[in-house]
């Protein structure tokens, strides 16, 4: 699966920039995000506890930053694994512009899911997914238009 | 004998007594003291190495009692997974069978493959500990796509460009020169979906050790009890022999996929000989969509040469076939002498050439499936020659017709192989054209034009080669099993019989069929008798049911035995009778002297044998008991046409059955009732592969995306129309029964006619499979 | 928990854990197997029983939603010696083949006829389409609940 | 399954202490999404608070404001019912005959599957939720994937339907599960046209632009031309977004001849 998305953020391009790559800001942006730590320069670990309709499942999350081109464009590699649920692999491309005191970012994330989850929720996949990253980039948008960063 | 239970009648089904009050008995029904549950940890990726499993959380886990890994199973030698028909390449080697450990050991190669077993003392204990194996995986580039397996990464170390075998059968070059001088070529890509079996009953399987004898017994929901005994002793040397019982109770359906050796039964008998106590599994319905056998995935290239007078002068097939990750017990014989052989059809197409590479893919095996490599065969067949017919523009049923097998040209020989015994294919069409009243099939398409419908008509003139034989055949091409059939027939005292088949039934009717049977030919009640099936501790061997065997081969062997009784009772009868055996006829179930004639009833010759107060000992032995093995002279070849007649609604995409006919030649029958029930499922799952049925791998993560009835979709009873069934006679020439076998007919006739007709009402010549509502739609508006 | 029903007119008391299902306690605590499990996500129907009169998958009812209940299983449908007349009718048409999903497709479609007693062909494929069969087509079963909804 | 606790609640207000009193507690309606997810281990409640000892939360009355139907009445009872047929005829078409013995209305639309049926009767016929503690619009309740206004721990209490003038539903049922691919319900209510559609987006939807040419014009061909933006629509092995956005026309059509033939 593939989407794209973007956001208009109320902030200068290096502030936006630095911000996502501030563990706190990232686990304020992730939906269920329980816990997010910087293991190495460029690598997180995070714990989210996922609602999806019936399915509540704890996710581990690896997240390595890669492709670094600051401040215009970086590459997040995703790994997850939910143990019974299943596991997760995605990456998301995010690229930044400057529009003068506004940054705009455009994303597209790519990924695939496998085990139980994928199994038996097929159906699910791509609209569950899609949720989870546009719902990511916009708390993003919205912690800097409430002057939360 | 003619009666209402003899040979012909619809005898209604014994078996049926306890199935309808639930009282059947099937494998998860059964419960030992003691008793352990077994829950598989499964790989969640297609491919990928496994650099260590850490054990300890498991076996922590309140309630289990013991936690193994492949490495286990190895230590104790049990030995691979085998694949029993050797297949040999176009150059003369032998096919690459990779080594397939019951549990992954190193590395996986599948969604769902085991690498990890644990034991407890509850199934839910049991899931716990299973859910905290944690296993280091080093993910690898997965191999999904039939098409492209040979150019993916290498799954096995011994299997370059991920090829088991590159097959060939026919002349190529008579077939080349024959296109190379034909007036028309229809050429068709084909692409044959993967099916998932799904019998209702999940696999299950109970193991039991008896440290007293050192005797084993596995209850496993098997088609063929011996042969799974066989495999597990000589090859995956869970137990010697002897010492293995292997006993298929009630099994809910099998369609193939339970005809195969799998890890699952394996681990369960080795495990409860290494626990001393006894193991039980069950497959939820996740794990059989994910690891029993899926059927058909071909890729093919067809074509199809014909001359200036329409008769068929050559065919040329390319295929691969998906073998999934490993080879399946009997895997690599479905794309070849199952599938390759049979392309000839109904035809007399002289000159055939056929190519098929096996492909290994990060999937689940592929083997039998209901049909196994006759349908994939007949759709190819069919999907040409429907497709010539409207390219020439000739009426498709004319096309056919001149180009049939002629009835005086029997015993017919193929260019593929085969000898037909006997066949009449134009009668059969020639019913078929009338039951579907296709003569009033243009006012129907008006009707349904005027109402914003397409409607099609589609023809299937199939045939199948049955009850896989002669043994020295089979083993000259490969087999490694004889494929003869055991029976044993034991007359009790006072005269009921208890007859004992190496067949299976699963759904089948054996207990009701046989004892026709046996009935008939004795002369006794049909209450009187009783079948035996499915316990390796009664019967001395037999080969199960698939393949439509049972009545051909298995129906003989009872045929074979009975025939002994009776020579036997001859004798016994000219003794009592103060007559010599030669003027001994034995009819109506009287043994009869025709000297005197003075007779007696075959109880009361039962009677005598084992109450033998004056029988000359030295000359006749007491007892009424005799076994036969039978080896059948050469296939049963069933034929028949199937019309099937579609409504399409273009702005939905929904394809509706408004009628489907199938007459089938299967020989003589032995009970109607059961036969046509037989077509009837067949039908149902050849309709479920051309219109809902798709088993699908994700391209990306290798998952199995159709893991469950949410996304498999089953045919139900609103998706299905009533059929038109009949059949015509031209009995087998080579059995005693003259019978053929009609078990997969409806399966391998109907899918090409379903999909004929989804074409013709849309006038197109390529239409994916299935034929979705969306992929209807697309095409429909020439998207 | 303890969980209080009446299966096949005989009352029990059992004492279970709370994530027991209704199939679970049929099968395994008492002993009536005929109640079949085809699949995990309620869609087969080879577990179908009757909870207050009306057909249920027993796989997806919690023994604690069952308590207090009356529950008949399909070994409780006949009467005495004499059969159901659905299940007369399933053997009368050969409406079964393996036997697996029988047991759940005559508790369907007793309900379906119960509910309305002059089904066409049509609607008894509608009304029992929680219910796979592998073996028969439907075909048969069709027929089957035609016959029996004469007779019931 | 996992072990968990079950309740037994016997009012509204019980269930909603023993919610509240619980570390992971759900509340256990008819149960038809929730004990499958539970078996399949993909959800693990603490707690499991069961409503249907509650009385008086299911059943079926007339108030002046339309057809109310209690949170715990079962689909059969709904689809058995005759004061909206389009709502009964809806109802009559969701999963099976066992699913519509068990499954409730409050069930279903607390857990707003896109591809649940009811959620296209709540926006097609212009319904309102009552809840413990409020009334929501309908038009206001679903707000995404499995996503509700609910607050956690509120229960639906009942859901009244106004009764259309005229109304009928159309759906193309995923042909292996049996939900909706799309749905479209579509009413007239003598004052204005509604469309609800479901199985199509990540929740039910309204769908404008059907209902304003239908306003306009009730009759197939004033719809016929619609295109409709399919970039956000559910994607899975049935139906791209684009299938379904061509389904809901011809979903709404087939409705629309319902209602005029």
């Amino acid at each position: 699966m593939e989407q794209s998305g973007e956001q208009l953020i109320q902030a200068i391009q290096l502030d936006v920039w630095n911000a996502l790559h501030d563990p706190e800001v990232l686990k304020k942006c992730l939906d269920g995000c329980l816990s997010m730590e910087r293991v190495s320069d460029h690598q997180f670990q995070a714990v989210v506890s996922a609602k999806i309709g019936p399915v509540r499942a704890k996710f581990n999350a690896l997240i390595h930053v890669e492709n670094l081109a600051p401040p215009d464009s970086y590459t997040l590699v995703v790994d997850v694994k939910g143990g019974v649920a299943g596991f997760g692999k995605g990456t998301a491309d995010i690229s930044l512009s400057s529009m003068g005191d506004t940054t705009n970012l455009t994303y597209t994330v790519k990924g695939h899911v496998g085990g139980r989850l994928a199994q038996i929720g097929s159906r699910l996949i791509v609209s569950a997914s899609r949720k989870m990253a546009d719902s990511f980039f916009a708390n993003f948008a919205k912690l800097w238009a409430e002057n939360q960063v | 004998m003619t009666t209402e239970t003899g040979i012909g009648a619809s005898v209604k089904r014994k078996e049926d007594a306890r199935f309808i009050t639930g009282k059947g008995r099937y494998t998860d029904d059964i419960n030992l003291v003691n008793q352990t549950y077994l829950v598989f940890a499964r790989s969640p990726y297609a491919h990928a190495k496994i650099n260590g499993i850490d054990l300890e959380p498991a076996k922590a886990t309140p309630g289990v009692v013991a936690v193994f890994t492949g490495k286990d199973l190895a230590a104790d030698e049990i030995g691979d997974l085998p694949c029993g028909w050797m297949v040999k390449s176009k150059d003369g080697s032998d096919m690459i069978s990779p080594s397939h450990p019951p549990i992954a050991i190193d590395k996986v190669n599948y969604v769902g493959e085991p690498y990890a077993l644990v034991i407890a003392d509850t199934p839910d204990a049991a899931r716990n500990g299973a859910e905290a194996i944690e296993a280091n995986f080093e993910v690898l580039e997965a191999v999904l796509s039939t098409a492209d397996a040979t150019s993916g990464p290498q799954i096995h170390e011994n299997a370059p460009n991920n090829r088991s075998y590159d097959w060939e059968l026919g002349d190529k070059d008579a077939t080349d020169t024959a296109f190379d001088n034909a007036a028309h070529i229809t050429k068709l890509d084909i692409v044959n979906n993967r099916l998932i079996p799904n019998a209702i009953e999940t696999r299950a399987a109970l193991g039991d050790f008896d440290s007293s004898t050192g005797n084993y017994t596995l209850y496993t929901t098997s088609q063929n009890p011996h042969v799974e005994r066989l495999i597990l002793a000589a090859f995956v040397n869970v137990a010697p022999e002897a010492r293995l019982r292997v006993i298929s109770p009630d099994v809910g359906g099998g369609f193939g996929s339970k005809i195969f050796v799998y890890a699952e039964e394996t681990a369960v008998i080795w495990a409860a000989g290494k626990l001393g106590r006894p193991v039980k599994w069950r497959a939820e319905r996740t794990e059989s969509f994910l690891g029993d056998a899926h059927g058909r995935d071909h890729v093919t290239h067809a074509e199809l040469a014909i001359d200036d007078d329409g008769k068929f002068t050559g065919l040329r097939v390319s295929t691969k076939a998906n073998m999934g990750a490993y080879l399946s017990t009997f895997a690599s014989s479905v794309p070849t002498y199952l599938y390759g052989t049979l392309l000839a059809g109904q035809y007399t197409t002289p000159n055939i050439y056929v190519e098929v590479q096996a492909v290994f893919t990060n999937t689940c095996s592929v083997d039998a499936y209901r049909g196994a490599g006759r349908p994939e065969a007949t759709f190819v067949v069919e999907r040409l020659v429907e497709t010539a017919a409207r390219e020439l523009n000739m009426d498709p049923a004319e096309l056919r017709r001149k180009n049939f097998i002629p009835p005086d040209a029997f015993p017919y020989e193929t260019p593929v192989a085969l000898t037909y015994d006997t066949g009449n294919y134009g009668i059969s069409l020639d019913k078929a054209l009338d039951l579907a009243d296709v003569a009033g099939f243009e006012s129907r398409r008006s009707d349904s034009e005027s109402r914003g419908k397409k409607r099609g008509l589609g023809y299937s003139c199939y045939i199948e080669a049955c009850g896989l034989a002669p043994s020295q055949v089979a083993i000259s091409l490969g087999a490694g099993v004889g494929l003869f059939e055991s029976a044993e027939i034991r007359v009790d005292v006072t005269g009921s019989v208890t007859a004992i088949t190496g067949s299976h039934s699963h759904g089948q009717g054996h207990e009701t069929t046989f004892a026709q049977l046996i009935s008939d030919r004795f002369g006794i009640p049909f209450e009187s008798v009783d079948v035996v099936h499915g316990d390796t501790g009664r019967s001395d061997y037999g080969l199960g049911t698939y393949g439509s065997r049972s009545i051909a081969v298995g129906g003989s062997a009872l045929m074979s035995a009975a025939d002994k009784i009776i020579a036997k009772g001859k004798k016994i009868a000219a003794h009592m009778l103060n007559s010599n055996e030669d003027n001994v006829d034995f009819a109506d179930g009287r043994f009869t002297a025709a000297d005197t004639n003075e007779s007696l009833a075959f109880g009361e010759v039962a009677f005598s044998a084992y109450v033998p107060g004056n029988f000359p000992l030295e000359e006749l032995e007491p007892g009424l008991s005799e076994k036969a093995f039978y080896d059948p002279a050469n296939f049963t070849y069933p034929a028949g046409a199937h019309i099937c007649e579609v409504e399409i609604d273009p702005d939905t995409g929904v394809t509706e059955i408004a009628q489907f006919v199938a007459v089938d030649d299967f020989g003589n029958v032995i009970n109607p009732m059961i036969v046509e029930g037989q077509v009837h499922g067949g039908l149902a799952q050849g309709i479920g592969q051309a219109l809902l049925e798709h088993g699908i791998y994700d391209a990306d993560s290798g998952n199995l995306i159709t893991g469950s009835y949410l996304d498999y979709a089953m045919p139900r009873a609103d998706h299905l129309p009533d059929f038109t069934v009949d059949t015509t006679v031209t009995p087998c020439t080579h059995n005693p029964l003259g019978v053929k076998g009609c078990g997969e007919a409806g399966a391998i006739g109907s899918t090409a006619a379903v999909m004929n007709a989804v074409t013709d009402a849309l006038g197109v010549i390529d239409m994916p499979m299935p034929a979705t509502p969306e992929t209807v739609w697309k095409v429909a508006r020439g998207a | 928990m303890a969980v209080k029903l009446n299966v096949n007119s005989v009352e029990h008391t059992l004492e279970v854990p709370s994530n027991t299902l209704l199939s679970e306690i049929l099968r395994d605590h008492l002993n009536l197997t005929g109640t079949h499990i085809g699949c995990d996500t309620s869609q087969c129907g080879a577990c179908v029983v009757h909870m207050d009169g009306k057909s249920i998958k027993s796989c997806t009812v919690l023994a604690a939603q069952a308590d207090g209940a009356d529950v008949t299983t399909i070994e409780g449908i006949a009467n005495g010696g004499e059969l159901h007349p659905m299940q007369e009718a399933f053997r009368n048409n050969h409406a079964l083949q393996c036997g697996f999903c029988t047991p759940g497709m005559i508790m369907s479609a007793i309900d379906l006829v119960q509910s309305n007693d002059k089904l066409s062909a049509q609607e008894i494929r509608e009304g029992l389409d929680g219910n796979f069969c592998r073996c028969t087509g439907y075909h048969n079963i069709v027929k089957a609940v035609l016959e029996a909804q004469e007779q019931m | 399954m996992y072990q968990f606790k079950h309740h037994k609640s016997t009012s509204v207000d019980h269930a909603s202490e023993l919610h509240s009193n619980s570390d992971e507690g759900l509340y256990l309606a008819g149960g038809m999404t929730l004990i499958p997810s539970m078996k399949l281990r993909l959800t693990a409640p603490t707690d499991l608070i069961d409503l249907s000892s509650i009385e008086g939360l299911a059943g079926i009355s007339n108030s002046y404001a339309g057809l109310r139907i209690g949170a715990m009445t079962r689909h059969c009872e709904v689809s058995a019912s005759s004061e909206i047929p389009a709502l009964a005829s809806l109802a009559s078409l969701i999963g099976d005959n066992q699913v519509r013995n068990r499954g409730t209305i409050g069930g279903s639309l607390a857990n707003n599957d896109p591809a649940a049926d009811y959620p296209a009767a709540v926006l097609g016929l212009g319904a309102t939720i009552h809840t413990n503690k409020r009334d929501i619009d309908g038009d206001s309740f679903f707000l995404g994937l499995f996503e509700t206004a609910l607050d956690e721990g509120e229960i639906i209490t009942a859901v009244t339907f106004p009764i259309p003038k005229r109304a009928a539903y159309a759906k193309f049922p995923n042909p292996a599960s049996r939900y909706a691919i799309v749905g479209a319900m579509v009413s007239d209510s003598g004052s204005g046209i509604r469309v609800g559609i479901t199985g199509a987006g990540a929740c039910a939807f309204r769908a404008r632009a059907f209902e304003s040419a239908l306003n306009k014009d009730f009759s197939v061909d004033a719809i016929s031309a619609i295109e409709i933006d399919h970039s956000d629509f559910n994607v899975d092995i049935h139906a791209s977004a684009e299938f379904r956005g061509h389904l809901i026309g011809a979903m709404v059509r087939q409705a629309v001849v319902q209602l005029t033939e």
